[in-house]
């Protein structure tokens, strides 16, 4: 820990922090997935979500069935050629800010299903966050996924968001 | 040949290899590997690295073999031996396979690769002439490969046999090459005879040979070529990786090209009767041609005043050694399979018992009157419609699809399986009209094989999405696919993001410069 | 007919199942409190180390021997029985080794499903399956790197990510 | 009298009640399902194509990922299948310990059916309590072969590896807390009354629609059929196992309950008897270390949770991979009933028909 961060005699009875950090902090722990289920993963994505794991301790058990209500989408399963545009669509329905977990080898790289009906990772039509391999990633590998997702939640920033946006127009012009 | 000495160099990874192939002689402690002191003549036991002393006499026969595979069964290569070859021991061999190493090492040219002397069927008067004979023309000038070998080292990885299963065949303890591709016949691992191939396999066999010479991981494997080999694959690899883009023609692209198969391989009856007579005859005929050749070797060595030589041994089938046992076709008895016939007649082609399963192949325009007659029988009374599939066969003659009905009898607890024959783009009477559950099997049919059925209630695709271009489980679709899953929403979601991007800069008051086509 | 009104009247069904819930309910509160021991099923995960089964299929791993070296002799074994084929190996010498040496050995993780099969075929005890679970990462790319590249590294039981929860915690 | 119009409506591909991917267009009158298409696809992932490419051996490894709940059923239809294909013999221990593993898999499966049936209907407490014993299970494959869901649990003519050391005991752990569990899940709801108004009477099927729409497993015997494969043609160790065929003649939703949780204590009891009754032995046959198969055609089937699982191989001779390989997806051909069961019914009903034929959709597909 380095000096900088040593705390102040106003910081005993004050807490200073960033809007931003308050809104980072508030979006990290009340994420909302989507239940979109797709193959075996999302078995696993049930037993996280189920009495042994209770993804609820990390704020994120409540499982939205609706895109509109939710913040995250687990890719749990293999996405063929015929899912693929549903996908895509209940993607751009889910409200900003929105992020997306590709659980297990199929949504990351296809997985063993190197055949015609099957999309080769889902990051060829949603843009992904974390990457959990395992076929399928034990309950605790999702949730460890899933903190790696809060961690990546906190340290963004706002202007990052909209650096995004506009750098494929920067770029462009 | 006799072993007489034998040591272990530096290097033993201490692996039990060698004790499980020979526990007479070698003796695997926690940190080395010993020469047992009973085999040794001065007694002593240990790794036997510098005395290199000899063994005992009397192991010298009876353990040979064993300690030949130990050394090639060690994976690092680290047990050495010293052969002798004993001319008042060496008989070994049975004397057909002798005489016909020799006629081939005469005929071949042993020490140096001299394909060109191939040929010579009038120098070599033995009846082993008629192997090398059978080859006339070994004399074409095609590159091929004349000897393959293994040396030692082996380590029983089962590289080679993935390569080229036509020549190599992996032991327990080592790698064989087949008696089918060499001209002796016999199944060893060529190491010290070096025997030849036979030349129309050594050109058949020429790509498989090198990829295996190549992917052997301890490069054992060796070869004699004659003629020039063919450049290597990497050029049209390297081609194909500049030319840009990935484009589409599953056509052209060599990862999407498939192997057709050669066979047609549909379990039948007939097939097997002839194939298993073929074989037979094919033994009695290889016999009586070594009696022949015993007779003539007899005679020869009487005029000249020899010793006969040993009457020829049949060779009997070797013995597996293993859980496994080919379940073999029966003729039809059971009494559903007789009434089939008995009610159909000649409409059935062919019906027959294998692994305890019923199979019945009709004709395929009374397959209806089939399905009806096993549904509304009472001696049949097969209820219900387990499965329905069907397989192409694009090497079969007069035939390109079977479609096989797996019939279940809930009360008696029987299957059947009906099978036909269609041609490409012949129409099929739908079973949905005797099973309902038949419906959604056709549609799957349909989607994967593109077999028309008539008198369905919906024949759509079912399992791809309409518009699906070609049908997936036909020979000729490469298991990638032609292209369709390759599509790529990022490119479209730039766009979006573009758009987006302009909207809010719009919103805030900002004037963005609007990319031009140029 | 008077019994079926009866129970519409009385909820037995509703009783029956409140009293099940009320059973965990008051073993898990009372029973802690008194025991002063963790009787709740739910596992804690991050603050709390998971117990793997000894078999437990988790990432590959390549094993060296005592001396430091790379026990493979690039058989392919491994290569060829890989269902998925996420196994690529480059056969190399190196000084003073007699059996070939692998140069390079790549293993895609994101495509692996973990079957064991390669440590099954495997002939010289080169490779394991650890039980290594805590595999996400952010990039795709990390997941296929080389032996001994930054991110991924094929002889270290270290998780593959920067850091680990459980180690944070603790 | 009123002029009423019929109204369209998509329920899926993603949507929370419908087990997966399932996509189901239905046809609405007001609440009545006037007709009912289920579209499905939306999972094929090409499985038996791929096999074709792959080894006997190898192909194990896609069959874990199709019924993915009950994967070890699946690992025994495709082992005995090739098994029989070859003319292999399997060891006496290892038939024992693939009923025991099978079985075992049967509860998993039928637990996770239940939590996931009871909470579609509204009953959420149920699929806290089933998962807690589920994951008791999937410890115990995980003790066995090392992976909770796909396990690649057996090998062509046997297993890979003994039972690890503790692993009686583990399953004797459970087997003696089990049937506590079943009362406990009774308790919340075969009286519940909402639970059998959601039931009782929904989404009937009698036995000879069942038979024509080749309708098998729990469905059939819901509808008074006794049709188990187990008892009509035994495969593995059920030849020497003792236990009952459940049936009930009702054919709606409450029979499949009461047939399913009575399908539960016959496994516990089928389980005991493989626990005290294992024989001592070698698990794994004699096998070439290559096998190539000769020309046959072989048609296996096992009874999978789910119903009638069956494999269908065609062997090329000298071949490693199988010519063609099919499955006969149990869930695939029982999905076909569900316009018979919920034509005319009201729209919640579908929800329940759905569950109750306990469809996985990666089997469906393939």
């Amino acid at each position: 820990m380095s000096a900088l961060n040593q705390p102040t005699a106003l910081e005993h009875v004050l807490i200073t922090t960033k809007v931003e950090k308050v809104i980072n902090w508030a979006r990290a722990s009340s994420v909302w997935p989507m239940t979109f289920g797709l193959a075996c993963c999302a078995i696993e994505m049930m037993a996280a979500g189920a009495s042994k794991f209770d993804f609820d301790r990390f704020g994120a058990g409540i499982f939205r069935a609706t895109p509109r209500q939710s913040d995250l989408m687990i890719v749990a399963g293999t996405v063929t050629y015929k899912m693929a545009p549903v996908i895509r669509k209940l993607y751009d329905q889910m409200p900003e800010p929105k992020w997306v977990i590709a659980m297990g080898s199929c949504a990351t790289a296809g997985g063993p299903f190197d055949s015609y009906h099957t999309i080769q990772g889902v990051d060829k039509i949603v843009p992904v966050d974390v990457y959990i391999p395992g076929c399928p990633p034990r309950p605790e590998s999702l949730i460890y996924g899933f903190l790696k997702l809060q961690d990546k939640i906190m340290t963004s920033s706002i202007a990052d968001r909209y650096k995004e946006i506009f750098e494929p127009v920067e770029a462009a012009s | 040949m006799a072993i007489t000495k034998v040591w272990i160099e530096e290097g033993c990874i201490v692996c039990n290899a060698c004790e499980a192939e020979c526990p007479d002689v070698f003796l695997v402690t926690a940190d080395s590997c010993h020469i047992k002191a009973d085999s040794r003549v001065d007694g002593k036991q240990d790794e036997n690295l510098v005395a290199k002393s000899e063994l005992k006499a009397d192991l010298h026969r009876s353990l040979e073999d064993a300690i030949v595979a130990a050394a090639a069964g060690c994976p690092v290569n680290v047990i050495k031996y010293e052969q002798v070859a004993n001319a008042a021991e060496a008989p070994a061999a049975p004397p057909v396979d002798a005489e016909i190493d020799a006629a081939l090492g005469k005929a071949l040219g042993a020490p140096e690769p001299a394909p060109s002397a191939a040929p010579a069927p009038a120098a070599a008067p033995a009846p082993a002439v008629v192997a090398a004979a059978q080859a006339p023309e070994a004399a074409t000038d095609k590159p091929r490969i004349t000897k393959v070998w293994i040396e030692e080292g082996c380590i029983v990885c089962n590289a080679c046999e993935a390569d080229s299963p036509e020549v190599f065949r992996v032991t327990e303890t080592t790698c064989m090459i087949k008696p089918g591709v060499r001209l002796d016949g016999k199944e060893t691992e060529n190491r010290q005879e070096k025997n030849g191939l036979k030349p129309e396999d050594g050109e058949r066999l020429m790509d498989s040979i090198i990829a295996a010479a190549k992917g052997c991981p301890v490069n054992v494997i060796k070869y004699d070529v004659f003629g020039n080999v063919p450049a290597a694959e990497e050029a049209p690899a390297a081609a194909a990786a500049d030319s840009g883009p990935y484009v589409y023609d599953y056509k052209a692209a060599p990862n999407r090209q498939v192997a057709m198969p050669k066979t047609a391989p549909l379990a039948s009856f007939h097939a097997y009767e002839a194939e298993q007579k073929a074989l037979a005859e094919a033994d009695e005929a290889k016999w009586q041609k070594q009696l022949a050749d015993f007779e003539t070797a007899k005679a020869k060595a009487a005029a000249e005043g020899k010793d006969a030589p040993k009457p020829p041994v049949r060779a009997v089938p070797r013995k597996d050694d293993n859980d496994l046992k080919f379940p073999a076709p029966t003729d039809a008895k059971d009494p559903d399979l007789l009434r089939l016939h008995a009610l159909l007649g000649d409409k059935v082609s062919q019906s027959f018992e294998q692994a305890g399963e019923l199979t019945c192949q009709v004709h395929p325009d009374c397959i209806l009157e089939t399905l009806m007659l096993c549904r509304g029988d009472h001696e049949l009374n097969y209820e219900m419609l387990a499965d329905q599939t069907a397989t192409h066969y694009p090497a079969a003659e007069g035939f390109d699809f079977s479609i096989v009905y797996h019939l279940t009898s809930i009360a008696r607890r029987k299957r059947l399986r009906l099978r036909v024959l269609v041609k490409e783009g012949q129409v099929v009477d739908s079973a949905t009209q005797v099973y309902p559950s038949a419906n959604w099997m056709e549609r799957e049919i349909w989607d994967m094989l593109g077999i028309r059925f008539e008198n369905h209630p919906d024949l759509t695709r079912i399992l791809c999405p309409e518009g699906w271009e070609g049908f997936p489980l036909r020979k000729e679709y490469p298991t990638l696919g032609w292209g369709q899953r390759d599509i790529d929403f990022r490119e479209d979601r730039a766009g979006v993001v573009m758009r987006m991007a302009m909207e809010k800069a719009g919103q805030m008051g900002i004037n963005l410069v609007v990319p031009k086509a140029d | 007919m008077a019994a079926s009104f009866l129970r519409t009247l009385i909820p037995f069904d509703i009783y029956g199942g409140m009293k099940l819930t009320g059973k965990y309910f008051g073993k898990v509160f009372i029973q802690s409190n008194r025991q002063k021991k963790r009787t709740h099923f739910t596992a804690e995960y991050p603050e709390v180390k998971v117990k793997l089964a000894p078999r437990y299929r988790g990432r590959l791993q390549m094993i060296k021997d005592e001396q430091g070296e790379i026990k493979c002799v690039c058989c392919l074994a491994c290569e060829k029985i890989c269902p998925t084929q996420v196994i690529t190996i480059e056969k190399g010498k190196k000084e003073g080794r007699k059996t070939p040496y692998p140069t390079r050995y790549d293993f895609e993780m994101e495509r692996c499903i973990f079957c064991e099969f390669c440590v099954e075929s495997c002939g010289f005890d080169s490779i394991i399956l650890n039980h290594q679970f805590e595999l996400a990462a952010y990039n795709r790319e990390d997941f296929s790197h080389g032996m001994e590249g930054g991110f991924q590294n094929m002889f270290d039981v270290t998780p593959v990510g920067h850091y680990s929860v459980a180690e944070d915690v603790q | 009298m009123f002029k009423t119009e019929e109204m369209e409506i998509n329920l899926g591909p993603q949507h929370p009640s419908t087990h997966g991917v399932l996509r189901v267009k239905l046809r609405l009158d007001g609440e009545t399902v006037v007709k009912c298409t289920p579209i499905i696809g939306y999972l094929h992932r090409g499985v038996e194509k791929i096999c074709e490419d792959k080894t006997y051996f190898q192909g194990q490894v896609w069959t874990d990922r199709m019924d993915y709940v009950a994967s070890v059923s699946n690992n025994l239809g495709w082992a005995e299948g090739v098994e029989k294909l070859f003319g292999i013999t399997v060891p006496r221990r290892a038939h024992y310990i693939r009923t025991m593993l099978t079985e075992l898999n049967r509860l998993s499966s039928h637990l996770l059916w239940l939590g996931t049936h009871a909470l579609d209907i509204g009953a959420m407490t149920v699929f806290l309590y089933a998962f807690r014993e589920r994951e008791q299970i999937l410890d115990c494959f995980e003790a066995f072969c090392g992976a909770r869901l796909t396990t690649t649990a057996f090998r062509i003519g046997g297993l890979r590896e003994d039972l690890p050391p503790g692993f009686i005991k583990q399953v004797q752990a459970f087997q003696d807390r089990f049937l506590d569990c079943l009362d406990e899940y009774e308790t919340l709801l075969t009286e519940n009354r909402i639970w059998k108004k959601r039931t009782v009477g929904v989404a009937l099927l009698n036995a000879d629609d069942a038979i024509a729409l080749g309708v098998t497993g729990p469905v059939l015997r819901a509808a008074g059929n006794p049709y188990d494969i187990r008892k009509a043609f035994p495969y593995a160790a059920y030849a020497e196992m003792q236990f009952d065929v459940p049936t009930r003649t009702a054919g709606d939703t409450y029979a499949r309950y009461q047939v399913r949780l009575e399908e539960m204590r016959q496994s516990h009891r089928i389980i005991q008897q493989c626990v005290d009754g294992l024989p001592e032995g070698p698990v794994m046959a004699k096998l070439p270390k290559v096998l190539k198969s000769e020309v046959n055609e072989v048609y296996h089937a096992i009874e999978a949770p789910k119903g009638e699982l069956g494999y269908y191989f065609v062997g090329e001779k000298g071949s490693q991979n199988p010519y063609r390989m099919h499955v006969r997806a149990p869930s695939f051909v029982n999905l076909q009933a569900l316009p018979k069961m919920t034509e005319g019914k009201l729209l919640a009903d579908v929800i329940a028909a759905i569950g109750t034929l306990d469809v996985v959709l990666g089997e469906v597909d393939r």
